[in-house]
């Protein structure tokens, strides 16, 4: 019955994929400093799979666990897949979240289209 | 290296305190309201340890009541002021922006019943004016209600200019004084306090314990109601072992408070310095006028949950904001109070040390902090956008 | 020879009880709102101990707020059903003569409030009756508040029955179970009980803890305000080994209530055979439907007072009537419920004994008593009065 | 800080002067059952002497301890002297009693009071 899950804990003190792409095909950022959680997520896509992400997330430790397992969950993803990822996946692939963080998966979920709807974006502009 | 650094949110209860506790309930398990031997044996012990309490603030035994801690007292204090206030047909209290929930919820459940509440701001510093005070003072004013030191900044307010402001308008003066007794001196006659709340695990007592003193010729009025206990104005069996644990304690910081206090100041006022090396950090409130254990920064561009946990990893027990509250969403009610915008409020630290801490520990929780706050801006966007010029720094 | 026979009033911790308490203080310190290990440490003892005492009475955990104490808890029970009554426009609450001045002050306060408050009668055998409770039950009616058994004289109501009641009616019933709970098997679904009280103290555990069961979908007014502790109902830093000390006490009293009970009874039972020697004496409350540990007599042409006092210099702690009234003059509210005039119940003697008794402290009790009765009588012109056919005997 | 003081304790487990005297000279009794105490005085007076006092007493631990000292103060003392005592006196003897329980030595004086008006009324009749 400790705050976190150990999955939490493990994702908070060891993010994976934490950082930036500086030639990101598409890039998601939501949240804001006043409520306490920014994410922003970058992606590198060939051929409608997602090759690499990375994200920055200002925010507890829940929001910086929530960024890294939504990372590795759409990682090797096809766009159409990443589509699909909910918030439920997120918290339920890091054994759950107590129930005030909850919008911490939400985050998650929103950066993620995000940065796949600015990544479409691009796509039809080229 | 293990430091606990959280002692504003509760304290180890002292040898002297324990010992008292198990003496207490082995030996002196009688009820006090028993008249036989037993029972008598265990009033007796009662009565001392409300004359050592009372003697630590310069009270009167009398003026004693025991609760179950600083929450119970703060509520029974406010909901004394009010009623006997509107008996006289006052209605008005004044308080100030970053008391204690137990205070500022109940002020809001008496504003709801009609009663009319001012809340003084408290300034940059986290201390209120007393100008702006004695001009929020009118007639129908039934209380003033200060807090002797606040929990999370450790600001120390004027509390005997205070008391004296409250004397000559003829205003109770109620201050929580639940940070401060057994850390700072304090005199109820001299300060012209009308009501004072304690609670014991702030000071190395134990838990579900306090006390509330009501200046002689104040009517209680009751909170729980029920036997006579506590000259009818506290009903249920005393909590003996509690009560003698606290006055242990109690005793016990009065007696070492002055050295306790030359220590942590010369530590508090250390660690104040290493951090001030982080860029982009902050004292919160007055860096002298504070207790001596209570260390508050903001660091801008990182949140402080994380800062909390990765502390945590380290073996340094701290908070963020108050410990009620660290689970909720907003900021701190009181870094807010003291002008500190969302942003920045978010990424607070407390450290709240104890009388036993070294300089080397001083210098693990620098370092500690220094690592931890590096780590966290490492991948933190809000961070980026300001260091590369896209937002405007707030803290210089 | 040295016997604590006042259990009622308070008991002596166990050596079970007394552990949980200093293995608390010494490892479980942290505040149990507090982010880092040490203090979710304490949360996760904290949520044991609740899932400990639920068990015992067969409630959810989340059902169970921690108080001080019964006090408090009935407090809390009786201002949630008022508050809540209030909302529906219900504003008549029964109750029953001879309850504890817990819940009876707090009905007198509700009265001046604007509630009615119905006392139903318990008859001489100290039991309400079913029929006429389900006669009081008006449209009006937001509770039901009746205790499971009797702090003087250890009647046990007919709770179940009450609760089915209720139930039919709709009317929230709340149980002061501060004498029962550890003592009688308890089931607040299968006994119909929405809101029961309890302190840890009357159970071997510490004094100043207890909780307030509340049946899920009743929403607590809070007594204290605060803090978020206790899912925002009851503000307050958590009393950890208080409150651990109280599960372990549950625990214990629960798994050996068999047999004490039995053991309780025998002797309890032979106390009572014993006494009822003395001439004109009578036993006070039902002789089967008691707490397997009450004994409670009366003795006419004497006062109280006398005996304990002189039962105390024989190591015998007894009372009369409850502790919190025996500094008064007015006799037991509790012996006039049942019908006993004044001159017989000053003439009381309550005797609530421990689990550990033996039968060879059984006839010492017994014996100290018949000596002390004789003594008080041989010297009260009451007695002179009685004896010499001037006045009637009330007790044949 | 015990309940009673040693004097009231030790009044109370050897009361002084309890008993009757069958041919008294005054009886008095005061309270009543209800209220918990009753309190009854027998006087031999001789040659306007108390001689011999004894008494009765129903009631707490302090009524009997007050009933007791009453005795003693009087024993031996002049009717008019005895006319004089007060209950303030009675409970200084005592070293003091509890302030609810005052009204003890109030009851003793009132008893002594009592038996010398039946004396005196019966002097009065002879
Ligand atoms: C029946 C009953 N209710 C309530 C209480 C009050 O409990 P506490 O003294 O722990 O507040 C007691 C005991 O004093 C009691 O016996
Ligand atoms: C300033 C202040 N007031 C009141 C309280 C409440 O005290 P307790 O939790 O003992 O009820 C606290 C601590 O929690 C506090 O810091």
């Amino acid at each position: 019955m400790a705050l976190y899950s150990d999955k939490v804990m493990d994702h908070f003190l060891k993010p994976r994929n934490l950082g930036v792409i500086e030639d990101a095909d598409g890039i998601g950022e939501v949240g804001n400093a006043k409520c306490g959680d920014i994410m922003k997520m970058y992606l590198k896509i060939d051929d409608d799979i997602i090759t690499d992400v990375k994200f920055e997330t200002f925010g507890c430790a829940s929001a910086i666990a929530s960024s890294s397992m939504a990372t590795e969950l759409i990682k090797g993803a096809s766009v159409e897949d990443a589509m699909q990822l909910t918030n439920k996946a997120v918290a339920e692939a890091l054994d759950g979240l107590p129930a005030y963080k909850m919008h911490c998966s939400v985050l998650a979920e929103e950066a993620i289209q995000a940065a796949l709807e600015d990544y479409k974006s691009k796509q039809a502009q080229a | 290296m293990q430091i606990y650094a959280d002692n504003a949110a509760t304290t180890k209860m002292s040898e002297t305190a324990i010992e008292a506790m198990t003496d207490c309930v082995r030996n002196w398990y009688g009820n006090p309201s028993s008249l036989y031997t037993i029972g008598q044996k265990a009033k007796e012990k009662l009565e001392i340890a409300r004359e050592e309490i009372a003697a630590v603030i310069n009270a009167n035994p009398r003026e004693i009541i025991f609760t179950s801690g600083g929450s119970e007292a703060d509520n029974q204090a406010l909901l004394t002021a009010a009623l006997n206030g509107k008996k006289q047909g006052k209605t008005h209290i004044i308080s100030s922006a970053f008391e204690h929930h137990a205070i500022l919820h109940t002020l809001n459940k008496l504003e709801k019943n009609g009663f009319e509440i001012t809340l003084l701001p408290v300034h940059e510093n986290g201390i209120i004016r007393l100008d702006e005070l004695e001009q929020a003072i009118c007639e129908d004013t039934c209380l003033v209600t200060i807090m002797t030191a606040n929990n999370e900044i450790g600001t120390i307010q004027p509390i005997a200019e205070i008391g004296e402001i409250c004397k000559k308008h003829g205003v109770l003066f109620h201050t929580d004084a639940v940070q401060a007794v057994g850390h700072l001196p304090l005199d109820v006659k001299a300060q012209h306090i009308d009501m004072l709340s304690a609670s014991a695990h702030k000071f190395h007592g134990p838990k579900g314990v306090g006390f509330l003193y009501a200046r002689k010729g104040i009517i209680l009025q009751n909170l729980i109601e029920g036997g006579a206990q506590e000259r009818g104005k506290r009903a249920g069996t005393e909590n003996l072992p509690g009560i003698m644990a606290m006055a242990a304690a109690l005793k016990e910081a009065a007696a070492n408070m002055a050295e306790n206090n030359a220590h942590l100041t010369e530590i508090r006022d250390y660690l104040i310095k290493g951090l001030s090396a982080i860029p982009h950090s902050a004292l919160n409130g007055d860096s002298k006028k504070r207790l001596p254990g209570n260390v508050n920064f903001s660091f801008e561009g990182i949140e402080g949950e994380g800062i909390l946990l990765l502390l945590d990893q380290k073996g340094i027990s701290a908070s963020s904001g108050s410990a009620c509250t660290s689970g909720a969403l907003d900021p701190s009610h009181v870094l807010l109070a003291i002008g500190r915008i969302h942003d920045v409020a978010h990424g607070s630290l407390r450290l709240s040390i104890g009388e036993d801490i070294t300089k080397e520990e001083a210098d693990y929780i620098i370092e500690s902090v220094k690592e931890v706050v590096a780590h966290l801006r490492s991948f933190s966007p809000v961070w980026r956008d300001l260091t590369e010029g896209k937002k405007e720094f707030i803290l210089k």
